[in-house]
């Protein structure tokens, strides 16, 4: 019996650390093809990229709630949690038995149907991101030859079951909340579009793997983010994406200390911890996202590729957890203003600096694209300072 | 592989189906939230269908604009004018019998013309690649003057937007 | 240094004045008087080196077109001859010793400024007259001046005396006027003229036989020139004008009606005294016309009471001297005495006026004693009383004396007769006045007179000492030398100066003296035996000949008849027609109208309501919901659609 | 690849385009009517690129025209509610057949 541990297909492929979970997944659809037939391999290779997905999304949410935690505790002086296994790592485990064990309460004026399929729906969008994302060199889910435009369609039907959970609770903190959600995503959304356009306009595809692997080049450090146009899509990105997953300072559809709790105000156990999930890895996702747009994806020295993607991602998760423990929360017309008045103009400025540089890329392009990027910020600076309303004064009566 | 096609080609009617059911349902509902989730429903059908008929840039604008933008807005709609849309109104007015025969003539009128006609399907046509490149080409080369009109229109509608919806703010008269 | 042109500056300061007057008379209230008063001196200024080139033997003339009348130039322009310069030299002096009296006279006055802006204005006219060559220019003057004395007379218009009788002194001299216009334009049509040189060249070339000229057509342009001096000069049957024109101020009155405008009249006589001696036949009826005037002035002066009005008598009768004088060719006598009765009736007036500014009465009557009072005045008044009446050697003795000679001369001796009691009758009611004003016990104890000021006397002064010795150059002493200076271009007779008519002028003076000095100082309760002993004469001479009451009785009522008949006429048969014009086209419209209503409207009507009634079936449609239309639409579609592929 | 014929793809455009006219016809609600509207449009899209892959030699047209009726969907929904909106804050009703002012 010489059964071959490789198929033709993926024979050429080292065995190495880079290629680890490529190469199982080849040896198993291999495995299989030799006793089944070829429309069954392709179910099954369909199968085993949906079920890691679906495994990894749920693992790193519970996770990343973990890290938020411990992080914003030590933020804030304290611990967090620590009680509950080593370090407190079976925390989240415990959490879940916790969502899963509490009474679903649904409100009697409730629209029954909506209320039950808003939480289920939004989990939806949020797990089909991942399809796109490039966990690593060949490890993209689906590398649609248009993926970003297929990433941002995505998320942008998020908004939908917000609305959806916001409308039928019957509530008017929860309807508040769900208005402002999509004024919010509908504003943060046009910014984050026009940020990607650069790093599009630059790899000439809309694939992100394409986008990845333009980012090639000495010492795999050649990252988009190490350009004029580059640092400042990527920081519009990320805050557009801060915007986009609500996450402070952008949390206005949630605020506690104004809506009780936003759009999920009625929702509790299970649909709580869905909508909670979709969150967390709509932050993961777009956190992904903006490191294969702007910081080299996968691409490093020395380690894994996915390993410098999860790192990557990892650090900038830690960013979004930095910014809610440090800043407070925006007012609504400042929310709005900063989207329209400040980011839209600063992105369309980019787009066109991005325009310039690929004709001239040297020195002399540096130096102007900065020269461009302090004159536009001094007059956005400039122009929307008008509009802060004046420091109101309350007289002490007495 | 062609049980893989066979699945294709079920799924493609079972999306169809399920697009005319939403459809149905965007019409009839009394509930106007639901029609809206409805429509929502539909155009996410629609999309599919597109990817479907290799048209997979224009799948992602559509749910990107209608589902992203135009249902949001019908939404916000339906929020803002909530309270009418109440099941106690009357949903449908007085013309549907006579709209629903004069629908029949001519869904039937126009199912056997589309079942006579012989339909110009080429082969060339039907392996033609469409890549997102050669989509803006084409709206930067050959449809550049249209494609202008519609900014025109689209910055017109924002003003015009903008104007008819803002509120008459008495203290902005002296 | 004598420039011709500077005389247009004469009539043009005071013009500049009048307008400077009435526009900004408001602001300069008092100033305008001495406005007046220094345009009139700077104009008499130009004027009188001007005149005495003229008296050195000058002679001046300028003219140019003004428009074209048939090819026929008609020009204007001015003539400085003898006549003109006379008249240049006294009506400058006169107006502005006249104006400086005003200027005391009129003071308080509330329109103070327009008085002067008026005066201004005559001022003008008057000059332009004098120095104008034609009769058109001469005739526009007249009238400006005509248009003076009816605002000045009428000055103030608050009392109705004052605004009928400038009424009736504006109507009167149109009567007159009117003759003149027409006088003139005939004479056009005739020697196809109207300058004076060359009517005087025309008329020299016919009576030398040179030329056969239309007589009977110059005769009637003559007379109708005549009627101009009628009027303006007050003369018979036109003089009833001038005594109610005292009603006006008494500057005015010396001024206008005694000094300048009615001298004006002769003056027109003497400009065209060429056509007269060509047309002989008219002279007599100008001496008839100027001896009736002498003597019925003289005769209605014996009783009037009225001060000013005793002076206007006595203005007509002169006038009618001075036309007696041009009647009888005396060209030079008739203008010497113009000169001369300009001075010392002004004066008179002046005088006048000072006795009524002093008294605020007019009445003799309520007069008397007034020497001791007001010196200066009843000095310069009795002056004045006899120069007229022809005390030698005043000035007027010397003129009236040229004017009886000529009478005497010329064979007239009927016209010598009543002129020669014409001036007994001239001493003596100027003494009647003299002494019922200043002599005698004052008979009103409420009249408390007192002198006036010096700016009322010195003017007096000044023509006092003219009356005295304006008379010297055409007195014996100078060889009558202002006759010949006048007429020594128009062919007139001369005559021998004749000691007997001297004599008789002298005698008739005195004896009129005397005589009113007995009856009015001595034997009072004369006066009145006289005039019971001829109740007609004196009812006929204190009514003034019944001129007003038979203009009133004869003229103005069977005009005011002819109005009310054509009146009638025009309310019964022009309205009546109007009306009934007016009725038919009232009742026709009735007719159009019951037509335009049912039968028009009717069609208009039913065109609507037709409309109407089928718009209520068609708006069925027009519903307003918006899928209504929409439905339609598709239905229609799949109309069309449905017949389209049948057709295939 | 392409696995349907193309009339089945045409008569599922004409039954979803004749259940958006349905609705614009017969709901009362104008918001209503204006989603039905977006049906109709979604349907003629449909069309568009299915003729566009299926007989077009130049297969971009369809779909650059698909695009076009989506941008123009777009204003025409954001007008139109801005209309309703506005319909809505003066006459507190957002009913068809009860705005009629034009009404003959």
């Amino acid at each position: 019996m010489n059964i071959p541990l490789v198929s033709p297909a993926i024979r050429g492929i080292e065995f190495n650390a880079d290629m680890i979970f490529v190469t199982a997944k080849a040896w198993i659809l291999s495995l299989l093809g030799h006793f089944l037939p070829d429309w069954v391999v392709v179910l099954a290779s369909i199968t085993i990229s949906g079920v890691v997905i679906l495994c990894l999304g749920p693992v790193i949410m519970m996770y990343l709630t973990l890290l938020e935690r411990k992080l914003i505790g030590r933020i804030q002086n304290r611990y967090g949690p620590n009680r509950v296994g080593k370090w407190g790592l079976l925390q989240p485990i415990a959490d879940g038995i916790k969502m899963f064990t509490k009474e679903d309460i649904v409100p009697a004026k409730a629209d029954k149907v909506v209320h039950l399929l808003a939480p289920i729906v939004i989990v939806v969008p949020a797990l089909m991101l991942f399809l796109v994302v490039p966990f690593g060199e060949r490890m993209t889910a689906v590398n649609l030859n248009i993926g970003i435009l297929y990433f941002i369609a995505v998320s942008s039907i998020t908004i939908l079951p917000i609305f959806m959970g916001s409308w039928a609770s019957r509530n008017k903190y929860s309807l508040l909340g769900g208005m402002r959600t999509a004024a919010q995503m509908i504003s943060y959304e046009i910014p984050m579009t026009l940020a990607v356009v650069p790093a599009i306009m630059m790899s000439q595809s809309l694939s992100t793997n394409t986008i990845v692997m333009s980012q090639e080049g000495p010492y795999d450090m050649h990252w988009f983010i190490f350009t004029p146009w580059g640092i400042v899509g990527f920081i519009i990105f990320f805050l557009c994406a801060t915007a986009e997953c609500n996450r402070p300072p952008f949390d206005l559809p949630e605020a506690e200390s104004e809506l009780v709790a936003g759009f999920h105000t009625e929702y509790s156990g299970m649909k709580f911890a869905l909508f909670y999930m979709a969150e967390y890895m709509n932050a993961f996702t777009l956190c992904g996202i903006a490191t294969t747009l702007f910081l080299g994806g996968w691409q490093g020295l020395f380690f894994p590729s996915w390993l410098w993607f999860f790192g990557k991602t990892f650090v900038l998760i830690c960013v979004m957890i930095w910014f809610r423990g440090t800043f407070p929360r925006f007012r609504v017309d400042h929310l709005m203003g900063f989207a329209w008045k400040f980011l839209l103009p600063l992105t369309l400025v980019n787009i066109l600096l991005t325009a310039l540089w690929q004709f001239t890329s040297n020195l002399a392009a540096w130096l102007w694209s900065i020269l461009i990027l302090a004159v536009s910020l001094w007059v956005l600076v400039k122009l929307n300072r008008t509009f802060i309303p004046e420091k109101r004064h309350y007289p002490l009566e007495s | 592989m062609p049980v893989l096609e066979i699945a294709a080609k079920f799924g493609t009617y079972a999306v169809m189906a399920m697009i005319l059911i939403f459809a149905l349902g965007v019409v009839t509902l009394r509930n106007l939230f639901h029609c809206a989730l409805c429509l929502a429903a539909a155009l996410i059908g629609t999309a599919a269908l597109y990817v479907v008929l290799q048209a997979e840039y224009l799948a992602a604008i559509q749910i990107l604009l209608y589902v992203g933008a135009v249902v949001t807005l019908i939404i916000f709609a339906i929020m803002l004018t909530e309270h009418l849309a109440e099941k106690t109104v009357r949903q449908n007015n007085s013309q549907s019998l006579l709209a629903l025969l004069g629908l029949l003539g001519f869904v039937a009128l126009l199912t056997g013309l589309i079942l006579k006609t012989p339909w110009p399907v080429t082969q060339t046509a039907l392996t033609a690649k469409v890549s997102v490149m050669g989509l803006g080409e084409a709206l930067m080369g050959t449809y550049v003057f249209p494609f202008e009109v519609i900014s025109i229109i689209l910055i017109a509608a924002l003003i015009g937007t903008v104007v008819i919806a803002k509120k008459d703010d008495p203290e902005e008269k002296p | 240094m004598v420039t011709s042109d500077q005389i247009l500056l004469v009539p043009l300061l005071p013009f500049l004045a009048f307008v400077t007057n009435i526009l900004a008379g408001r602001w300069l209230k008092d100033r305008a008087a001495w406005l007046s008063i220094a345009t009139s001196s700077v104009a008499c200024v130009i004027a009188l080196p001007v005149c005495w080139a003229v008296f050195q033997g000058a002679h001046f003339a300028s003219q140019g077109t003004w428009l074209m009348l048939d090819a026929v130039p008609l020009k204007f322009g001015y003539l400085m001859d003898p006549l003109s310069a006379t008249l240049l030299f006294m009506v400058t002096i006169v107006g502005t010793l006249i104006q400086v009296y005003a200027a005391g006279y009129m003071h308080g006055d509330p329109r103070y400024s327009r008085f002067f802006a008026y005066v201004s204005l005559f001022m003008s006219a008057m000059l332009t007259l004098v120095i104008s060559d034609n009769y058109l220019l001469f005739f526009m003057s007249w009238e400006i001046m005509g248009l003076c004395s009816y605002l000045l007379i009428g000055f103030y218009f608050e009392k109705d005396s004052a605004a009928n009788a400038s009424l009736k002194a504006f109507l009167t001299t149109r009567i007159g006027d009117i003759g003149f216009l027409l006088g003139f334009l005939t004479l056009f049509s005739a020697i196809g003229t109207l300058n004076f040189a060359q009517m005087n060249t025309i008329m020299a070339g016919a009576h030398g036989g040179h030329a056969a000229l239309n007589t009977g057509l110059l005769a009637m342009a003559a007379l109708l020139i005549f009627c101009g001096t009628i009027g303006k000069s007050a003369q018979f049957p036109l003089h009833v004008w001038l005594p109610d024109a005292m009603e006006g101020p008494t500057p005015v009155s010396a001024l206008i009606h005694a000094a300048t405008m009615v001298a004006a009249g002769v003056f027109l006589v003497a400009r065209s005294f060429t056509l007269f001696m060509v047309v002989p036949n008219i002279l007599p009826v100008v001496t008839a016309i100027g001896t009736i005037t002498a003597f019925m002035a003289a005769f209605i002066a014996l009783t009037q009471n009225d001060i000013k009005r005793v002076l206007a008598y006595s203005t007509i009768s002169q006038l009618g001297y001075m036309v007696t004088a041009m009647g009888l060719s005396g060209l030079g006598a008739g203008t010497f005495h113009l000169i001369t009765h300009a001075f010392f009736k002004a004066l008179l007036f002046l005088g006048a006026g000072s006795v009524i500014h002093g008294t605020h009465v007019q009445d003799i009557r309520e007069m008397g004693g007034l020497f001791k009072k007001m010196p200066q005045t009843a000095v310069t008044f009795i002056i004045a009383s006899l120069a007229l009446s022809g005390v030698p050697p005043l000035s007027g003795f010397w003129s009236k004396d040229e004017i009886l000679l000529a009478a005497f001369g010329s064979g007239n001796f009927l016209v010598f007769g009543i002129l020669l009691l014409t001036a007994f009758m001239t001493a003596f009611y100027m003494f009647r006045l003299i002494f019922l004003t200043f002599f005698g016990a004052a008979r009103n104890h409420e009249v408390h007179a007192h002198e006036s000021p010096a700016l009322m006397t010195v003017p007096l002064w000044c023509l006092a000492t003219g009356s005295i010795v304006i008379g010297i150059p055409g007195s014996p002493f100078m060889h009558h030398w202002f006759q010949k200076f006048i007429a020594h271009m128009v062919h007139h007779p001369e005559y021998e100066p004749s000691s007997f008519v001297m004599a008789c002028s002298i005698a008739v003076a005195v004896l009129g003296i005397a005589l009113a000095g007995v009856i009015y100082l001595r034997q009072k309760h004369w006066a009145t035996a006289v005039a019971k002993s001829f109740p007609s004469f004196y009812r006929l001479s204190f009514n003034k000949f019944y001129f007003d009451e038979f203009y009133s009785t004869y003229i103005v009522k069977p005009f005011n008849a002819l109005g009310r008949i054509l009146f009638g006429f025009d309310e019964t048969v022009i309205d009546g027609a109007v009306n009934g014009t007016g009725r038919n086209t009232l009742f026709l419209s009735e007719i159009k109208n019951w037509i335009d209503k049912y039968i028009v409207d009717g069609i208009v009507n039913f065109m609507g309501t037709a409309v109407y009634f089928f718009n209520s079936i068609t708006k069925r449609i027009q519903t307003g919901v918006v899928q209504n239309y929409l439905l339609i639409v598709f239905l229609s579609v799949l109309a069309f659609l449905a017949f389209e592929l049948k057709l295939t | 690849m392409i696995v349907l014929p193309l009339p089945h793809i045409l008569i599922f455009s004409l039954f979803l385009f004749a259940i958006g006219l349905y609705g614009a016809l017969v709901r009362r609600n104008i918001i209503g009517i204006l989603i039905s509207i977006e049906l109709m449009l979604n349907a003629a899209n449909i069309n568009l690129i299915a003729f566009s892959k299926y007989t077009s030699l130049s297969p971009e047209t369809g779909q650059i025209f698909a695009l076009f009726v989506i941008a123009i969907a777009a204003t025409a929904a954001a007008v139109g509610l801005a209309i309703v909106l506005a319909l809505y804050r003066v006459r507190k009703t957002v009913q068809a057949d009860e705005v009629n002012l034009l009404k003959w």
